[in-house]
């Protein structure tokens, strides 16, 4: 199914960017969960999510990514946004995900912002 | 250009804009029914971030009858219409049935990020998603299934 | 990941993957069918050339109905199928039904564009391009109207 | 509707390039007829369509695609394809269409070769 969302990541220091490709469902949401915890796992505190190749986040998707954040809270990191289309953008914020997950444009932006709160 | 130069006869007359369709209750058929509002937002000229956001309400409506519907049918029945206000504006609606179990409206809860946070539960953002992102939303439910009628102007 | 580990529970038993639909006969409604051919297309992984094929298969069987048929009912009755052959080929069949007054395809010659150029008439290529650019074509008709069944193997 | 195509031309000589932008149905083709029709009348000969942005032409399209050819061909002059998607030229080639207009890969070649041929 073309519509599989792909993860990649890439440490830098403190921090991990994560690139999604595709649908944010269920599996697209355990796919980045499963990314973003072996990280934290590593020892990594801030987390910046890359979601300029995703179109559509559904309900079940965001529920899990929420699940993400908790995590990353617990630990006292910070996790951000950024690549955001104007849907997924306005939904973050309809639900407040945005109170406690920055939301920047770029990721240049996003990496500066979780460094600084990690740092 | 005889051929060509005038349209077609069958063509002339033609009815509403009403596009419906079945799709199975199964993964992803959803994404499969967002290719159909997607090609009547273009169809209307409708700006890309509008049809997300019919796209996304329209992922949410399917989900919700997949998951917790039980639909008697395992079908999923979809109506698309385009339509105008007698002022002109113009709109896409999309209406999704299911012939499950239905819900009491009444019982569902406002879901807030913080009350997901403290819960292992931390679902319940698809209702919310559907009318914030739609103009209009009306939502009927009994023992012969649901029906989610939403509206977005262009 | 509780909420989202497993799959839910309605998407467990799902019947085969038929999408069915109603298009209004009218203008450009062959395009906004060809968005849901292309998402099942998209959905079997199936290149984008062959989803181009299909696509232009199925404008053909439409815009035929829509000029010739004379629909009773106004609407065109579209059915997408996904399957596989028991070795393992998968499929996307797409199936035009209209209720109109049906053809005699015997009475229907095959074009060339030598009679094209000497003749006043350059149309006639519609079944032909269907039939070049399917794996599969089934032509019925009568007085009930035309039912073009076209299979294209991934 | 967003799928009105659109046709821009350019002319060169004695050749004229057209564009087109979207689906080619019978409006697309007579926008297409008109625009060739009015170079041919102010002399130009040569003729080449490049359908880069085009995914489909539909056999109503294709009919006056041939309209065009026969009066190009009825005033020597020559037509040529360019830009083609992979069914487009595919269904050129079935209807024969391939023999009397030449289908080029891109349009530097097909300006020299109807250059040539109307030279
Ligand atoms: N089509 C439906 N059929 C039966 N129940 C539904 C339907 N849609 C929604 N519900 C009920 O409404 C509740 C809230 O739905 P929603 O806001 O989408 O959140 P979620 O699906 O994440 O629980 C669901 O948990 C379910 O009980
Ligand atoms: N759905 C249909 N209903 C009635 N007649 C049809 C239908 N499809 C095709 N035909 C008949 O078959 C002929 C050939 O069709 P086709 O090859 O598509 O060429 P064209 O549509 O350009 O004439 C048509 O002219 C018409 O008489």
């Amino acid at each position: 199914m073309s519509e599989a969302c792909k993860v990649s990541s890439e440490r830098r220091g403190d921090v991990v960017i994560l690139w999604t490709d595709g649908y944010i469902n269920n599996q697209g949401g355990e796919e980045i969960a499963r990314e973003a915890y072996a990280h934290l796992e590593q020892g990594a505190r801030g987390l910046v999510l890359n979601l300029e190749k995703t179109r559509i986040v559904n309900s079940i998707g965001i529920s899990i990514l929420i699940e993400v954040l908790e995590k990353v809270m617990d630990r006292k990191g910070a996790l951000a946004f950024c690549g955001l289309t104007p849907t997924i953008d306005k939904t973050f914020r309809i639900m407040g995900l945005a109170q406690y997950a920055e939301i920047y444009a770029t990721e240049d932006e996003a990496l500066r912002g979780v460094d600084a709160k990690t740092a | 250009m005889s051929q060509g130069g005038s349209a077609p006869p069958g063509l002339a007359a033609h009815g509403p804009r009403e596009v419906s369709m079945s799709i199975p209750v199964a993964p992803e058929m959803e994404i499969v029914a967002t290719a159909q509002v997607a090609a009547l937002g273009e169809y209307l000229a409708m700006t890309r971030d509008k049809i997300d956001e019919v796209k996304l309400a329209l992922v949410e409506a399917c989900i919700n009858a997949f998951e917790h519907a039980d639909c008697r049918d395992e079908q999923l029945h979809l109506t698309f219409r385009l339509g105008q206000e007698p002022k002109g504006r113009e709109w896409l609606e999309v209406e999704v049935l299911d012939k499950g179990k239905g819900f009491d409206k009444a019982m569902v809860e406002e879901p807030s990020i913080e009350k997901s946070f403290a819960s292992h539960r931390k679902r319940g953002w698809g209702l919310q998603i559907i009318k914030s992102l739609m103009d209009e939303v009306q939502i009927t439910s009994g023992g012969w299934g649901t029906r989610i009628l939403m509206r977005k102007y262009k």
